[in-house]
C-alpha cells in the first residue's frame, strides 16, 4: 500500500512547490519553474491514480469503507479545553484532526482534479510564457492544487474549512493577478466577499453538525445520520444546518442569489477560469453537498430547496448566456448553469448523476475555456465575439478540440455530456410529485438554450464572415505545443469520459454510479426502510426497475433539443457578416435588453448591499443601515466616551500637580540633593588618573601585607 | 641523567639579565628600546623556566611573549609616532610616592621573606623535563585528571572577548 | 656561599619580588602609557616566575605530574596576550582622539 | 687524561643525542659541524640559486670566477666583508647594530633541534617543534627593528609589512603543526593506518619522537588520513614561504616597490648577515617541514623494505650521490676548451671532483656508510625544498599586500582550523569505524 500509506504527501507536493515559488520564486529561471510547478502537480496526478488503484483493491477486503488516517489533532482533541454540551445534554471535545479520508467520491474528485490540473499547469506554460509575474502565477497555482486537495482529502468539515477557505483565497489572488487593472481587482474583491457571505452560512452549519452529533468527521456524522431514530426536533435541526451548509454551496458554487462574483472572475488568465472557475474549485460545493448527502437525505426541505435553486440557476444563467458577447463570459454563464444542473441532480436525490455531471464537466468545461484561451491567444487579446469569426481554418486543432466539447455540453451522443445530463433529466423525472415535472421543464428547456448558446459561440467565433481588423487578422497562429497537447487529451477525455457512466437502458452497466454506490446508496437504502415517506428522493435505488419507454422517449427529446438549439444557432449565425442582427434582439428588444444587463442583478445589488448607488444621495439598504448607525456611534455613543474622558483628565491633572510638586519635590528630590551635598567632599579625592588609582591601590596592598605580617 | 652543570651561574646570569632588562624598560625614554629590554628580559626567563624544568612554559614564553606581544608592541610603537613625547618629562607628578610606596612594599617583601625562609628548603632539585608537555596537557585536556579544564574553556572565551574588543577599539570604522 | 650554589626556590621568589618591584615603579611612575603596559607584562612575568618555582617546589613533594602552577603561568600568558590586545587597541582609539599617549593628560573619567 | 678520553668514547656507545646525554665535548663538536655544514650550504645555496635561475632564464649565470663560477661566493663574501659599513647619520645606532644579530641567533638557534639522524642532533628537546617555531618567529622582532632603527621611509614600511606578514603567517603554520602533532597521538590502527599499534597514546612535540611516530605508525605523515596530512603540508608549504620572506611573498623587500625593503640602509657585513640569516631560515623551515611530513632522516620504505640487503642497498646512495657529482666535475673539465688560458680552471675543476670523487669513495667505507645514511637523506629532502625555492623565485609573480593577507587569514587559516579539527575528529572515530567495518566485511 505504498501510496495509500503515504497519501498525505498528494497534498503536500504542491504545497511544496507553491512554497518554493512564492519564497525564492523571483530568483528563479522560467524553465526551473516549469520544472518545480508542472513536475509537482503531475507527482501528485501519478500519487493520485496510484492511491485510488490501491484504494479499490483495499475496499474490496474491507466492505467499502472509506479509508482514513489521521495524522495529528490540530484543533482542540484530548487537552481537556474546548469541551462544550451537544444538544443532548452530553459533553463532547471540539476536535479537529489533519486526517485524510479517501473513499469513492474523493477519489474521483481527487483524479479529475490532479489530472485536469496538471493538464491545465502544463497549458499555462504557454499561455503564460509572455506574462509578468510568472513565478508567482506558478505559486498560486500550486497553492490552489494544496488548497483544492486538502479540500477533497480532508477526513472532517473543519479540514474541509480549511481547504475551502484556501481555495477561495487562491481564486481571490489568481482573479486578481492582473492587480493593476482597476477592473480585476474589484472583481478578486467581489468573488472575496461574496465568498465570505456563503462562508458565514457554511460556519453555522458546521457548527450545527457539531452541536448536534459531538464531532466533525464525516464517518461520525454519517454514523449519526444513519442512526435511524431521529425525534421530529432532531429532524428540524438537521434541515436548518443543511440548509446552511447549502448556503456555504451557494457561495462556492455560483447558485442564486450568491452568483454574481463567478462571471465577473473571468478577469483573470484563462488557464485560471479553466481550472478554478469551470472545472474544480467551483464543483467544491457540490462535493459538500455530496459529502453530507446522509444529513441532506433526512430533510426534504433542504432537498427540494437544492433542486429548486439549482434548476432556477441553470435556465437563469443560461438565459443570460444567449445574448453575451465576450466569449469567455458566455462561458462563464454556462458554467453557472451547468452547476445549477449539477445541484437539481443533487436536490432531487440523483447524487450520482450529479458526481458524474461534475465529472464529465471537468473535461469538457475545461477544454471550452482552454480552447477559448487559445482563440484569444490567437486574436491577440481579443475577447468580443463580435470580432472573430471564420477561425475553423486558422487554428484547425483549438477549432476541432472545441467543437467536441461544445457537442459535448449540448448533449449530443455519443459525447460525455449526454450521459451525465440525460441521466439528470431522467432522474429528475422520474422523482415522485407532479412539482419535479416542472423541475424537468426547466431543465429541458436550459438544454436547449445551451445548444443554442454553445453552437452561438462556435459560429461566431470559427464559421460566419471574419469581422477582426486586418492588423489582427494578420496576426493569426495556432497555439504552441504546450497549450495544443493538454486541448488534445482534454478533447479525447469529452468524448470518451460518458462511456463510464453508460446507462443500464442503452445495454450498459452505468459502471459510475456502481463505484460511488458505497458513499450514496447505503444510506438511503436504510432510511428508506427506516422513514417510508423519504422514498420519493431515492431515485437511484430503484432506477433499474424503471427501464421504461418513457425513458427511452425523454433521450430522443433530450437530443432533439439539441438538435434544434444547433439548428436554431446555424440558421443565425453561421453568415453572420460585421454588423448581424441577434435574432433575440429582432423578436423582442425590450428582453434583449434585460438579458444583455443580466437582469440588472448587479445593480440590485450595488442599491441593497454595498451602497455603490445612491437615491438622492442616501444610501439604501445594508450600508443605509450602516450609516445611521455610524451617525448614532459619532454623536450620541462618542459624546458619552468624551464626558467620560473629560473628566478622568481634569482629575489626572490634579493628581499629576500633587505628584510633580509634592511627592517629587520634596519626597524624592530633598534626599537626592543632601545626598550631592554630603557627596561633595568624597569627589575631590577622586583626580580621574588611573596611576594615581594605581598608587592608591599599591599602598592599599602595603597596607594589608602589613596587617598580614605584623599583626 | 647527568646533573645539569653549572647551574647557578646560569641562574645569577639569566636573573641580573632580567632585572638589568627590568631597570632598562622603566626607565629608558624610548619607547622602542624599552621594548628591546623587555624582550631580552622575557628570553632571560624563558632560560630560567628551563632551569625550572617548564620547558612547555618556556616555549610558551617564547612564541607568545617574545614573538607574538611583543611584536604587537613594537607595530604599535611605529604606528605612533613618538617624537614628541621623548622630548618631554618621562616621569609623572607623584614619581616620588609612587617610588616610595614601590620600597615599602619591597621592604615588606624582604620582611617576609626573611621570616618564612625556612619554608623552602631544599637545595638544587632535578626532575625529568621528558614528560614536561604531556604533563601539562594532562591537567588541561584529560578526561579524568583535566581539572583546568573549564578554566581552559573560559581563557578562550576571554580570547575572542579581546579580539572583538581590539578590533572595535582600534578600528575607524566598523 | 654555600646558599649561593644552592639555588631553591627562595632565590626565584626574591627574583620575581624584585621584578615586580620594578613593575610597579614603572606602572606608578612613567607617563607613556606603552611603557606602562611594559610595566604591567613585567608584573605579570614576575608572578608567572613565582609560579613556576612554586611548580618545581611541588614537584619536589608530590612527584613530577603536580604541574599546577605551570598550568597557571601559561594561563597568566593568556591573560597577558589579551590585555596586551585590548591595551594597545585602547592605545590607539586614545592617540587617534588625543595626539598623546601621555596617561596623565587622560581624566575625563573624573566627570 | 684517561677520564677525558673515557668521556669522549663514552658518548659514542650511547644511542642518546650529546645534549640529552649531557656530553659538553660533543654537543661543542656537533654545534661546530651544524655551523660549518650551514655555512657551507648557504654558500653552494648562493651559487646553485644564482646558476639555477640563470638557467631557467636561458642564460649562463656566474661563469667567470673559477670553473663554472664555483669560485663565486667566496669572491663575492670577501667583497662584501671588505666593503664599507656604512650607517645612516639619523639611525638609532644600538638598535641598528643589533637588529642583524637578532634575526642570525634567531635563524641559528632553531638548528640546536634539528635531528638529522636518531642520535645526530645537537639535542632533543621536549618541546622541539614548539621551540624551533618560537625561535624562529623570533627573526621578525630582529627584521622589525632593523626596519625601524634605519629611520628611514622604505625599511619601515618594509618592517611593518613584515610583521604583519609574519605574525599572519605565523598563525596558520602553528595549526598545521599542531594538527602534525595530534597526529602523534593517534596511533589507532584504523582504515588509514597500516603500521604496528603503538604503546601509548601519548603524543610528543619533540623532532625525534615525531620522526619515530612515523616510523611506528609506517607512514610519512604527509599521508596520513589522506588528504589531511597533505592539506596540512599544503599549508605549511605555503606559510614557509611567506615565513621566509622569499618570492612570491617577498614584499618586505619587493625591490620594484621599496628598493630593498628592510635592509635598505644596510650594507657589507651586516648585509651579509640578513643574506646569511635568510637562507639559513629557509634551510631551518624546509627542515620543519621534512621532520614533521616527510618522515625526516627515514629511508624510503623502512618498514617495508627492511632487512640487511635493503640496508645496505640504500646505504650506498651517498657515496654514488658525490661520486655522480665527481663524475659530473669530470666530464665538464674534460670538455673545457684546451686553451692554455683555462687551464688553470680545467685543472681546479678537476681537483675539485676528485675531492668530492673522494668523499664518495670515503661514503663508501663500512664504518662511515652506516653513520651517515641518515644525514644524506634528511640533507637531501632539505634539498628538494632548497630547489623548490629557487623554482618559486623563478616562477611566480608577487602577491599584492591585500592579497597576501587575504591567503593568510581568509584560506589558510580558516583551512588550518577545518584540518585541525577533522584530523581530531578522525582520529577519534576512525579506529572504532574501522573495526566495525572489518567485523562487517
Amino acid at each position: 500500500m505504498l501510496f495509500l500509506d503515504h497519501i498525505w504527501i498528494i497534498p503536500l507536493l504542491p504545497a511544496f512547490g507553491g512554497a518554493g515559488m512564492l519564497f525564492f520564486g523571483r530568483k528563479l529561471q522560467k524553465a526551473t519553474v516549469n520544472v518545480v510547478c508542472v513536475g509537482m502537480v503531475g507527482l501528485a496526478f501519478i500519487m493520485a491514480c496510484g492511491s485510488v488503484l490501491q484504494y479499490t483493491a483495499w475496499a474490496e477486503t474491507h466492505s467499502h469503507q472509506p479509508y482514513q488516517t489521521i495524522l495529528y489533532t490540530w484543533l482542540g482533541g484530548d487537552t481537556g479545553h474546548l469541551i462544550y454540551p451537544t444538544h443532548d445534554g452530553a459533553q463532547a471535545p471540539f476536535q479537529a484532526d489533519a486526517g485524510l479520508l479517501l473513499d469513492p467520491l474523493s477519489s474521483i474528485w481527487l483524479l479529475f482534479v490532479t489530472g485536469v490540473g496538471m493538464l491545465i499547469h502544463i497549458y499555462s506554460i504557454g499561455y503564460m510564457a509572455h506574462e509578468g509575474g510568472y513565478y508567482r502565477f506558478f505559486g498560486y497555482l500550486n497553492l490552489f492544487m494544496f488548497s483544492m486537495l486538502t479540500l477533497i482529502l480532508a477526513n472532517n468539515y473543519v479540514l474541509l474549512f480549511v481547504g475551502w477557505e484556501g481555495v477561495g483565497l487562491c481564486s481571490y489572488l489568481l482573479i486578481g493577478f492582473y492587480f493593476h487593472r482597476k477592473s480585476a481587482s474589484d472583481a478578486a474583491n467581489k468573488a472575496f466577499i461574496v465568498n465570505r457571505i456563503g462562508d458565514s452560512g457554511f460556519i453555522l452549519g458546521m457548527f450545527f453538525i457539531a452541536w448536534l452529533c459531538g464531532s466533525l468527521r464525516f464517518v461520525d456524522v454519517n454514523a449519526f445520520a444513519h442512526l435511524g431514530t431521529h425525534s421530529p426536533e432532531t429532524l428540524k435541526y438537521i434541515t436548518a444546518a443543511t440548509l446552511l451548509l447549502f448556503v456555504g454551496a451557494c457561495g462556492k458554487s455560483a447558485q442564486l442569489p450568491l452568483y454574481v462574483w463567478l462571471p465577473d472572475a473571468m478577469e483573470g488568465p484563462t488557464p485560471v477560469s479553466a481550472l478554478i472557475h469551470a472545472a474544480t474549485m467551483v464543483t467544491a460545493g457540490v462535493y459538500m453537498v455530496a459529502r453530507s448527502n446522509a444529513l441532506f437525505v433526512l430533510a426534504p426541505t433542504s432537498m427540494k430547496t437544492v433542486a429548486i435553486v439549482g434548476a432556477l440557476t441553470a435556465i437563469f444563467a443560461a438565459s443570460i448566456g444567449l445574448v453575451q458577447n465576450d466569449i469567455k463570459r458566455v462561458l462563464a454563464y454556462s458554467t453557472v448553469s451547468q452547476l445549477g444542473y449539477m445541484f437539481l441532480a443533487l436536490g432531487v436525490g440523483a447524487f450520482a448523476a450529479g458526481v458524474f455531471h461534475v465529472f464529465t464537466h471537468a473535461f469538457f468545461k475545461a477544454l471550452l475555456f482552454l480552447g477559448a484561451g487559445s482563440v484569444i491567444h490567437a486574436m491577440s487579446g481579443e475577447q468580443d465575439m463580435r470580432n472573430m469569426g471564420a477561425l475553423e481554418k486558422r487554428i484547425p486543432v483549438t477549432y476541432w478540440t472545441m467543437l467536441i466539447a461544445t457537442l459535448a455540453i449540448s448533449g449530443i451522443p455519443p459525447f460525455a455530456g449526454f450521459f451525465s445530463k440525460d441521466e439528470i433529466l431522467w432522474q429528475t423525472w422520474t422523482s415522485e410529485g407532479d412539482a419535479y415535472r416542472i423541475l424537468w421543464v426547466i431543465g429541458y428547456v436550459t438544454a436547449l438554450m445551451t445548444a443554442f448558446y454553445m453552437f452561438r459561440l462556435v459560429y461566431l467565433t470559427f464559421y460566419s464572415k471574419p469581422r477582426m481588423s486586418r492588423e489582427v487578422e494578420h496576426h493569426i497562429h495556432e497555439s504552441p505545443k504546450s497549450m495544443i497537447v493538454p486541448l488534445v487529451i482534454l478533447a479525447v477525455m469529452s468524448l470518451f469520459a460518458g462511456f463510464l457512466g453508460w446507462p443500464r437502458s442503452l445495454g450498459g452497466s452505468d459502471h459510475f454510479a456502481r463505484f460511488l454506490d458505497p458513499v450514496f446508496a447505503r444510506g438511503e437504502a436504510r432510511t428508506l426502510i427506516e422513514e417510508g415517506k423519504a422514498g420519493q428522493l431515492v431515485a437511484a435505488e430503484k432506477e433499474e426497475e424503471h427501464t421504461s419507454p418513457t425513458e427511452y422517449l425523454l433521450m430522443v427529446l433530450s437530443v432533439a433539443a439539441a438538435g434544434v438549439g444547433w439548428y436554431m444557432a446555424k440558421r443565425s449565425y453561421a453568415h453572420a457578416h460585421t454588423g448581424y442582427s441577434e435574432p433575440i434582439k429582432a423578436a423582442s428588444p425590450a428582453t434583449y435588453k434585460i438579458l444583455l444587463n443580466k437582469y440588472y442583478v448587479d445593480e440590485g445589488y450595488d442599491y441593497l448591499f454595498t451602497g455603490r448607488r445612491k437615491i438622492d444621495g442616501v444610501r439604501l439598504g445594508a450600508m443605509g443601515l450602516g450609516e445611521a448607525s455610524s451617525w448614532f456611534d459619532a454623536n450620541v455613543v462618542d459624546g458619552a466616551v468624551n464626558g467620560a474622558g473629560w473628566i478622568t483628565r481634569t482629575t489626572a491633572r490634579l493628581s499629576s500637580w500633587w505628584d510633580k510638586w509634592i511627592i517629587d519635590g520634596i519626597g524624592v528630590n530633598g534626599p537626592a540633593i543632601l545626598a550631592r551635598m554630603l557627596s561633595y567632599p568624597a569627589r575631590l579625592f577622586e583626580l580621574g588618573l588611573v596611576q594615581w588609582y594605581a598608587l592608591v591601590m599599591t599602598v592599599g596592598l602595603v597596607g594589608f601585607v602589613f596587617y598580614y605580617v605584623y599583626h | 641523567m647527568n646533573p645539569p652543570v653549572g647551574t647557578p651561574f646560569f641562574f645569577y646570569l639569566l636573573s641580573a639579565t632580567v632585572l638589568i632588562g627590568g631597570v632598562l624598560v622603566i626607565t629608558r625614554k624610548n619607547a622602542v628600546h624599552s621594548a628591546l629590554a623587555l624582550i631580552t628580559a622575557l628570553l632571560a626567563q624563558a632560560g630560567l623556566y628551563l632551569m625550572l624544568y617548564a620547558p612547555f612554559v618556556a616555549g610558551v614564553q617564547i612564541i607568545l611573549y617574545a614573538g607574538g606581544i611583543m611584536v604587537l608592541f613594537l607595530f604599535v610603537i611605529m604606528l605612533i609616532s613618538i617624537e614628541r613625547s621623548q622630548k618631554e618629562r618621562q616621569f609623572n607628578k607623584q614619581w616620588l610616592v609612587g617610588i616610595a610606596a614601590a620600597a615599602a612594599l619591597g621592604g615588606l617583601f624582604i620582611a617576609v621573606y626573611t621570616k618564612g625562609k625556612s619554608l623552602f628548603p631544599e637545595g638544587s632539585l632535578t626532575y625529568a623535563e621528558a614528560g614536561n608537555t604531556q604533563g601539562v596537557a594532562d591537567l588541561l585536556y584529560s578526561q579524568h585528571s583535566g581539572i583546568y579544564m573549564f578554566a581552559f574553556e573560559i581563557a578562550s572565551l576571554l580570547l575572542l572577548v579581546a579580539i572583538i574588543g581590539a578590533v572595535v577599539m582600534a578600528k575607524k570604522r566598523i | 656561599m654555600e646558599a649561593m650554589l644552592h639555588i631553591t626556590t627562595l632565590h626565584y621568589l626574591v627574583l620575581g619580588a624584585a621584578l615586580f618591584l620594578l613593575g610597579v615603579i614603572g606602572v606608578l611612575t612613567r607617563r607613556n602609557v606603552v611603557i606602562v603596559l611594559m610595566s604591567i607584562e613585567l608584573i605579570l612575568n614576575a608572578v608567572n616566575l613565582n609560579l613556576v618555582a612554586f611548580s618545581r617546589y611541588w614537584q619536589g613533594i608530590h612527584g613530577s605530574t603536580a604541574l599546577h602552577g605551570q598550568v597557571f603561568a601559561i594561563f597568566i600568558i593568556t591573560d597577558a596576550a589579551a590585555e596586551a590586545a585590548v591595551g594597545l587597541g585602547i592605545l590607539i582609539a586614545f592617540f587617534r582622539n588625543k595626539e598623546t599617549v601621555n596617561v596623565d593628560e587622560v581624566n575625563l573619567l573624573k566627570w | 687524561m684517561h677520564a677525558i678520553v673515557e668521556y669522549i668514547r663514552g658518548y659514542l656507545a650511547s644511542d642518546q643525542t650529546p645534549g640529552a646525554a649531557g656530553n659538553w665535548f660533543w654537543a661543542t663538536v656537533y654545534i661546530l659541524l651544524v655551523f660549518v655544514g650551514l655555512s657551507i650550504a648557504v654558500i653552494a645555496m648562493n651559487w646553485l640559486e644564482r646558476k639555477i635561475l640563470a638557467h631557467m632564464q636561458v642564460r649562463l649565470g656566474p661563469m667567470r670566477v673559477g670553473p663554472h663560477g664555483l669560485l663565486q661566493p667566496i669572491a663575492d663574501a670577501l667583497k662584501l666583508l671588505l666593503k664599507e659599513d656604512i650607517m645612516p647619520a639619523e639611525a638609532d645606532a644600538v638598535v641598528f647594530w643589533v637588529a642583524p644579530f637578532i634575526v642570525v641567533l634567531a635563524a641559528f638557534t632553531v638548528f640546536v633541534v634539528v635531528p638529522f639522524g636518531p642520535t645526530h642532533a645537537i639535542t632533543d628537546m621536549n618541546i622541539g617543534v614548539l621551540f624551533m617555531l618560537g625561535v624562529s618567529s623570533l627573526a621578525v622582532l630582529g627584521i622589525v627593528t632593523a626596519g625601524w632603527a634605519s629611520n628611514s621611509h622604505y625599511p619601515l614600511i618594509g618592517a611593518l609589512r613584515s610583521s604583519a606578514q609574519m605574525v599572519s603567517y605565523e598563525v596558520a603554520m602553528g595549526l598545521a603543526v599542531v594538527s602534525v602533532i595530534l597526529m602523534t597521538s593517534l596511533h589507532g590502527l584504523g582504515l588509514y593506518g597500516v603500521g604496528g599499534a603503538a604503546s601509548a597514546d601519548t603524543g610528543t612535540l619533540s623532532m625525534i619522537g615525531i620522526v619515530q611516530a612515523q616510523l611506528e605508525q609506517h607512514e610519512w605523515f604527509i599521508f596520513k588520513f589522506f588528504p589531511l596530512g597533505l592539506i596540512g603540508f599544503f599549508i605549511f608549504a605555503v606559510a614557509m614561504v611567506a615565513e621566509t620572506n622569499r618570492a612570491p611573498f617577498d614584499l618586505p623587500e619587493a625591490e620594484s616597490e621599496l628598493t630593498a625593503g628592510f635592509h635598505t640602509e644596510y650594507s657589507g657585513f651586516r648585509w651579509s648577515l640578513f643574506f646569511l640569516a635568510e637562507y639559513s631560515a629557509m634551510i631551518a623551515v624546509s627542515s620543519i617541514a621534512v621532520t614533521l611530513w616527510l618522515g625526516g632522516w627515514l629511508r624510503p620504505f623502512p618498514n617495508a623494505w627492511a632487512g640487511p640487503r635493503w640496508d645496505f642497498f640504500f646505504s650506498l646512495f651517498p657515496g654514488i650521490t658525490f661520486l655522480f657529482l665527481g663524475g659530473l666535475c669530470f666530464f665538464s673539465a674534460a670538455r673545457m676548451p684546451k686553451h692554455p688560458y683555462f687551464r688553470i680552471q680545467t685543472l681546479g675543476l678537476t681537483g675539485f671532483g676528485a675531492t668530492l670523487a673522494l668523499i664518495g669513495l670515503v661514503l663508501f667505507l663500512p664504518g662511515v656508510r652506516e653513520r651517515v645514511g641518515d644525514i644524506f637523506w634528511f640533507s637531501a629532502k632539505v634539498a628538494a625544498f632548497m630547489y623548490l625555492y629557487i623554482w618559486y623565485r623563478g616562477t611566480f609573480p608577487r602577491y599584492r599586500f591585500d592579497q597576501l593577507m587575504k591567503v593568510g587569514w581568509k584560506v589558510l587559516l580558516p583551512t588550518g582550523f577545518a584540518l585541525l579539527i577533522l584530523t581530531a575528529v578522525l582520529g577519534f572515530v576512525e579506529p572504532p569505524v574501522a573495526a566495525w567495518l572489518r567485523g562487517v566485511l
